[in-house]
């Protein structure tokens, strides 16, 4: 397998791959770890006149707690945030994710950005996002914007970005205390993508009930869903088995997945219920309830 | 099309071509390079089989291109063995049968010794995590654990 | 597979009929879309070069109308088109029946038969239902709007859909340009060509597996 | 058993280090892919996307513009030499390259030929076909069907789809015990297309040597020997000559029986090198390779299973459509077109069975080849260990109760079972036992209850197989005519050093360290003295190759048949040396000694020493020998499997949280490389259990054609095998061994299968088909109503 040809460029800036972007226009693809892209390129079904490589622009690489959120740099490797303490010690929901995107290997090439700007509901992040609240911030031509992510996915494969636009960090507000939050996936085997999966965010009233709470899901549909009925629901109340049964139910209502090889729509849509519950049981263990 | 001089450090030496935009990095060390330890089974990121250090943490080479590697610095299986001693890794897996076929060795002893860098003391389960982006048909992995555990108690 | 569709579009029968049976003007809203020659009465040749972000396909085939019964406007058509690198081919036979609900509505049933043979169809099979779906409810939409548009605002009942953009043939191909924003539009109208949005839902499903 | 040798020297019962691991250690292996000779030119194939289509027009134009491009070469071009239909090793025929119709998706239709392998993959991209599409037959039952449209229209007298019906056993006999049973069971079992996907694909660089008339392949063949006689059989009217062929088998990254056909890329190669004067090398990349290279299983069986009240089997009836695609290109003995297939009585003495087989042609890619299995035993135990389980259930005995009443016993071998083959030797039930002891069978039975009580499903299953290998005895067993013996040739040089040369190929199974270890056994010459060298025709004695597990019962015998008549010589030249007559000489391993006299003996160094420098008059010189070994018998290698699994209520997931294996494959000569094999073996008969298939869509489209959807299981999925032996030599085997490469893959699929069943019996499941994927087991949950 043998890519066709293309142009290749490595700006060593953003404002730099911004005028590249904006003057080659639809005929340029931003490569970042290139897990998605190259393979793409290599079965030629996807041809492309310039490769964007923004992987040479420095300062899109970081983790990083400032004033009450945390921000991702775009180019951030999954693998760092596996091995980030302050992702290990304060974020579990973004450690259950990044250990089960793709392989280890494959870790140490894809991208967080990547993950998101692909706007492809199989992908992870996606629904950790949803779950966290957290929100994009986008240079382009005109400068820099803000997407919250539940304004980001716009259909399959479709996202709020524009030819010309760099998604360049993601900023997730912290979690206040008594918050917990996890990630289910269902794979047929390491390097498959999702069967079905479930973050749950979830922080605790003092009294033990659930005073916030947010639910992704990925693969459920032509985009990454976020279970907004589950979460009306939860609201207010106490987390007991009965009640997060109920939010899983509502979660697989929300669903719209497709049948293949990982499994028919029924089947999908129920694993969509069943991780959804243990995603919130374990979130909510983590925020210290029961 | 466009060509690109490249300068890539290959187990410690600088090694520089021209190089089409579209050449795979696997191609890069394969054919350019003449350096054939590395190799390809699959194309589409799931076997490793072609994995390589790039900056010392595993990669798969034929999902990067020869250009991203530019300036950087690349360890194949060759670039293992140092001044005629084998690293414990590959004694391990000579030791504890850990191949059959010798296809996916080569990247399956770099997993394991960037592994090895990171966790001197892995347990059974984080050795297979850390294995599980590399594909081996014949061994059952079984072997590959142990030839890991060997070479960690070795590196103590 | 098959999938049985339905929509209502205000408009007549007859509007709907002619649009329908036109393969020049169905074309003509089709960007990237060209009728390439008329082999005979109810034959057509064409091309389309469908571009879904980074993936651009491009499919040579024809389009037959194997029953036009006006009486029963029951339109019968066949199509089949094939990668022109050699990728696969996709082949549909559709059958439309419109039903009039008085002079200024008129009920589509589409009843599809597609087989989808190569690359594509080796992938994610499953998403061709899918994204139909996605595509079939953004068809509808642009269809009615455009037939709903040169019906007089007070005649269609106060339709609230917004006019379509006119057909531009001539214009070079960027049919679906998925990152740019403007996916919704392009769809509407490529999709207004059943024969040709199949090959569409091909090339989203080649998408769907090579981001995998 | 103790052995014989010293570690020093390294015989059988050592674990010694594998000699080929250095090279593989420090990525020194020379894999075809690796051969790189001057002005060497790149194949790259155009294939059909249709599974069944008429071909109207190819055009080459704008392929041959591409920079690098140099020829195109189709059908029409392979057929002006007569070159564009080849024989299959059934005796059917297969296309090289189409001149009418394509008949499965990944056909190949032309190959571009080019300076550079990105040349070749653009020039491929720009060759233009048109296709005209016709009616495709996935389903070999519609196959059979009359009307239904018959594919091979190549083959003039050819109306209908079937292959070959082939049966076996007393049908009347049969019939009747069915007929006076007290308990009858009845089952469909499908075993899917499934793919051995070795790491590496397969490929070949072809070189013809316009001067020499010379043509050197190398290639990815476990069949070296017999691949040169194909090509002079398919090219000799174009002048290539048996003599001016050789074909090299450099290292291979795993086979499995995926390298044992000839596919036409590597004469589509061939073709190009001969006719552009330069070397070809064509690699195909992993959907090739899951796509249109031979694919294994694909067994639709109906099977049943009649017996008394009290569990003894009385009988045994199975029918099976075996789907070979488009040709029937598997790689059987001439006379067994299913294989081994009636094994399928297993380790139970079955007094009546019957089986029968019917072959059918659709619009799928050809094969039919073995899946790391000796020809269709998979399948076969399946059969049998599935039915062993369901006869269980129906009479509520444990599976294990049930088996230990069924097995041959050890005082009848040589037993003849009911479907006519002679096992050598068995104790099935000591395999057994030593399995429920290691794993703790009773413990887990109540722990099962246990569970039960509170929801939870967990299963214990086991499989007691037998396998049948080592093809074959030359009076059953053949290739295209030619016999499967194996051979091997051995030197010993003046200082005591040996080269052996055998007619197999390893593919990773350690051949240069076993093969060493056999000579070590016999002459006492130590292993590490023993350079030994397989897959050069020019070089190797004539051999079949290595395949259904036959390396150690067949060459490995002629090794040591070969050790042997050195030794014999040896005996002359030491009795010459020692001045005493032979009789009075005795032998131990290196040396041998004057009876009586110990410290009078002569080593197998001074001996060959001798046989340079010193040789008895009348003697030839030299010390060497060959041996062409013709098996006197199948070899039947057994085992008792155990696996026990936990099913996740919510999701269907079965996770295998132990699996033990006992297996005995007679006597050992490498216990390491015995156990690596075991180890691989289980986790390739694990993996079509719960995640491996090749499936079709209604138009022919291939599912799971790449490593995304085809399913290799990592070091998370594979369960840490535990691993035991029991040792029951076989009688008529040199080295009193069996072979070992395949036992685990024909072995572990029921186990799994019947741990799962076993999980959901009471709730009245009797059987699910392979692969058991969570969603399978989830359907259950679901009707059930035990879901999560």
């Amino acid at each position: 397998m043998i890519p066709a040809t293309f142009d290749y460029h490595a700006p060593g800036s953003l404002a730099d791959a911004v005028t590249l972007l904006d003057k080659l226009g639809d005929d340029a693809k931003i490569l970042a770890g290139g897990m998605s892209l190259l393979p793409m390129l290599k079965i030629r079904l996807a041809q492309v006149g310039h490769l964007v490589d923004i992987g040479r622009i420095p300062g899109l690489d970081y983790i990083k707690e400032e004033g009450g959120t945390l921000r991702i740099g775009a180019a951030t490797k999954e693998s760092a945030l596996e091995r980030s303490d302050l992702i290990r010690s304060k974020y579990p929901i973004l450690l259950d994710t990044a250990l089960v995107i793709a392989d280890p290997v494959v870790r140490n090439r894809a991208t967080a950005g990547g993950n998101l700007a692909h706007g492809d509901p199989a992908n992870d992040h996606p629904a950790t996002m949803l779950a966290l609240g957290a929100s994009v911030v986008v240079r382009g031509p005109k400068g820099e914007r803000t997407i919250p992510v539940d304004q980001f996915f716009k259909g399959l494969f479709t996202t709020a970005l524009a030819a010309n636009e760099i998604l360049t960090e993601i900023r997730i507000p912290t979690p206040p205390a008594k918050s917990g939050g996890a990630y289910v996936k269902l794979e047929r085997k390491v390097g498959d993508f999702a069967t079905a999966g479930a973050a749950a965010q979830v922080t605790l009233a003092a009294n033990g009930t659930i005073e916030k709470v947010g639910i992704g899901l990925t693969n459920a549909g032509p985009t990454p869903i976020k279970a907004a009925e589950a979460e009306k629901f939860l609201a207010g109340k106490k987390p007991d088995d009965a009640t997060l049964q109920e939010a899983g139910r509502l979660a697989a209502k929300a669903t719209n997945p497709s049948v293949d090889r990982r499994g028919s729509v029924e089947y999908k849509r129920d694993m969509a219920r069943v991780l959804t519950v243990r995603a919130l049981k374990a979130a909510v263990r983590r925020a210290g309830g029961q | 099309m466009s060509m690109h001089k490249i300068t890539v450090t290959v187990n410690g030496a600088p090694r520089s071509a021209e190089v089409e935009s579209r050449l795979l990095l696997v191609h890069f060390i394969r054919e350019t390079l003449g350096m054939t330890g590395t190799h390809i089974g699959c194309d589409t990121s799931h076997c490793g089989a072609c994995t390589v250090l790039l900056d010392g943490e595993p990669v798969k080479s034929c999902t990067m291109l020869a250009v991203q590697a530019d300036g950087r610095q690349v360890m194949t299986v060759e670039g293992l063995e140092k001044d005629a001693k084998l690293d414990p890794i590959q004694e391990g897996f000579m030791q504890e049968h850990g191949l059959q076929c010798g296809f996916c060795t080569p990247g399956m002893m770099l997993t394991s010794y960037a592994l090895l860098k990171r966790n001197q003391q892995p347990s059974e389960d984080e050795i297979r995590h850390a294995i599980s982006g590399n594909l081996c048909r014949c061994t059952g992995y079984v072997n590959i654990v142990k030839a890991v555990q060997y070479a960690a108690a070795k590196q103590q | 597979m098959q999938i049985e569709k339905r929509f209502v579009v205000r408009a007549g029968p007859e509007a709907v009929w002619r649009f329908l049976t036109d393969p020049v003007k169905v074309a003509g809203c089709l960007p990237g879309a060209a009728i390439t020659g008329q082999t005979d009465d109810r034959t057509w040749t064409g091309t389309i070069t469908v571009k879904v972000g980074p993936v651009a396909t491009s499919y040579r085939g024809q389009v037959r109308f194997e029953r036009l019964d006006p009486a029963s406007r029951t339109a019968e058509i066949a199509a089949s088109g094939q990668d022109v690198r050699g990728k696969g081919g996709a082949d549909l036979r559709m059958t439309s029946t419109l039903t009039g609900h008085g002079a200024a509505e008129t009920e589509v049933q589409v009843v599809q038969d597609i087989s989808v043979t190569g690359l594509l169809a080796q992938m994610g099979r499953g998403m061709i239902q899918d994204v139909g779906d996605q595509l079939f409810e953004r068809f509808t939409g642009a269809m009615r709007a455009q037939l709903e548009a040169a019906v007089p605002a007070a005649a269609a009942g106060g339709a609230a859909t917004a006019p379509a953009p006119p057909g531009r043939s001539s214009e070079p191909i960027q049919a679906l340009s998925f990152g740019a924003g403007v996916a919704g539009r392009a769809l509407g109208r490529t999709a207004r060509r059943p024969a040709f949005w199949i090959v569409v839902l091909l090339v989203l499903i080649v998408l769907w597996w090579l981001l995998h | 058993m103790a052995p014989k040798t010293t570690a020093e020297v390294g015989g059988m019962g050592h674990s010694i280090k594998r000699k080929e691991d250095p090279r593989f250690i420090r990525g020194q292996g020379h894999y075809v892919d690796d051969v790189v000779l001057p002005n060497m030119l790149y194949l790259d194939i155009v294939r059909s996307p249709f599974a069944h289509a008429k071909i109207k027009e190819i055009r080459t134009e704008k392929a041959l513009k591409v920079p690098g491009v140099l020829a195109v070469i189709t059908g029409e071009t392979l057929k002006q030499y007569n070159l564009h239909w080849m024989p299959t090793l059934m005796s059917d025929t297969q296309m090289v390259l189409p001149v009418e119709k394509v008949m499965y998706q990944a056909q190949e239709v032309a190959g571009v030929i080019a300076t550079s392998r990105y040349a070749a993959a653009d020039g491929v991209e720009a060759v233009e076909v048109d296709y005209e599409p016709l009616p495709v037959v996935v389903d070999p039952f519609k196959a059979l069907e009359p009307g239904a449209p018959v594919l091979r229209t190549d083959k003039k007298d050819k109306k209908d789809n079937r292959i070959f019906h082939w049966e076996v056993g007393d049908r009347a006999a049969t019939d009747k015990a069915f007929a006076e049973a007290d308990v009858k069971v009845q089952q469909d079992i499908y075993i899917p297309r499934i793919h051995v996907a070795s790491i590496e694909t397969c490929g070949c660089v072809a070189d013809f040597d316009r001067v020499r008339g010379k043509l050197t392949v190398y290639m990815t063949t476990q069949a070296p020997h017999a691949i040169r006689t194909v090509v002079a059989l398919v090219a000799g009217h174009v002048g290539l000559s048996e003599e001016k062929i050789r074909i090299i088998s450099p290292d291979i990254g795993g086979g499995f029986g995926g390298k044992v056909p000839v596919y036409p890329g590597y004469v589509i190669a061939i073709a190009a090198s001969v006719v552009t004067g330069h070397p070809v090398k064509w690699i195909e990349d992993r959907m090739e390779n899951l796509q249109a290279d031979s694919f294994a299983r694909d067994y639709h069986m109906k099977a049943e299973v009649a017996a008394k009240k009290d569990g003894t089997m009385t009988a045994m009836r199975i029918k099976t459509v075996a789907d070979h695609g488009y040709t029937d290109a598997a790689a059987n003995p001439s006379k067994f077109p299913a294989g081994m297939f009636s094994i399928c009585t297993g380790s139970y003495g079955f007094k009546h069975a019957f089986a029968e087989v019917d072959g059918v042609y659709t619009n799928k890619p050809p094969g039919g080849i073995a899946y790391r299995c000796s020809f269709r035993v998979t399948e076969a135990v399946h059969a049998v260990e599935r039915m062993a389980d369901v006869l269980a259930q129906e009479l509520k005995m444990d599976p294990a109760e049930l088996r230990m009443k069924n097995f041959i016993p050890p005082g009848q071998f040589p037993y003849r079972s009911a479907l006519g083959w002679e096992y050598d030797s068995g104790n099935y039930a000591g395999a057994l036992k030593k399995a429920m002891e290691i794993i703790g069978y009773d413990a887990l039975r109540k722990e099962q209850a246990e569970k039960r009580k509170k929801g939870e499903l967990m299963g214990i299953g086991i499989s007691s197989f037998t396998e049948i290998v080592g093809a074959g005895p030359s009076k059953h067993f053949d290739i295209l005519g030619i016999k499967m013996f194996d051979s091997c040739e051995i030197r010993v040089h003046p200082t005591g050093k040996a080269i052996a040369r055998f007619g197999t190929k390893s593919q990773g199974q350690g051949h240069e360290t076993t093969y060493a270890q056999i000579v070590a056994e016999e002459l006492g010459i130590p292993a590490a003295h023993v350079e030994v060298e397989e897959g050069d025709t020019d070089t190797a004695p004539y051999g079949l190759g290595t395949y259904a597990s036959r390396s150690t019962p067949v060459a490995g015998a002629a090794g040591a048949m070969a050790a042997r008549k050195i030794r014999d010589k040896a005996k002359k030249i030491a009795a010459h040396l020692l001045e005493v007559s032979e009789e009075d000489l005795v032998w131990e391993p290196g040396r041998f000694s004057v009876k009586g006299a110990p410290q009078k003996s002569k080593t197998i160094q001074e001996i060959a020493f001798a046989a340079y420098t010193n040789h008895p008059q009348g003697m030839e010189a030299g010390l060497e020998a060959v041996s062409y070994y013709d098996p006197p018998n199948l070899t039947f290698p057994f085992g008792s499997y155990i696996c026990v699994v936990d099913i996740d209520r919510g999701t269907g997931m079965v996770k295998i949280r132990r699996f033990v294996a006992v297996d005995d494959c007679g006597n050992i000569i490498n216990p390491m490389i015995v156990d690596g094999q075991i180890h691989g073996g289980l986790t390739m008969g694990m993996a079509p259990a719960l995640l491996e298939e090749i499936s079709y869509d209604e138009n022919g489209n291939i599912q799971g054609g790449s490593f995304m959807d085809y399913l290799l299981p990592t070091a998370v999925e594979t369960p840490q095998w535990e691993t035991a032996k029991t040792v029951t030599p076989s009688p008529h085997h040199p080295l009193g061994a069996k072979g070992v490469g395949e036992s685990a893959t024909v072995g572990a699929p029921p186990a799994v299968a019947n741990a799962v069943v076993d999980a959901l019996s009471h709730l009245g499941v009797r059987h699910i088909d392979i692969p058991i994927t969570p969603e399978k087991v989830w359907k259950i949950l679901k009707e059930k109503g035990v879901a999560e």
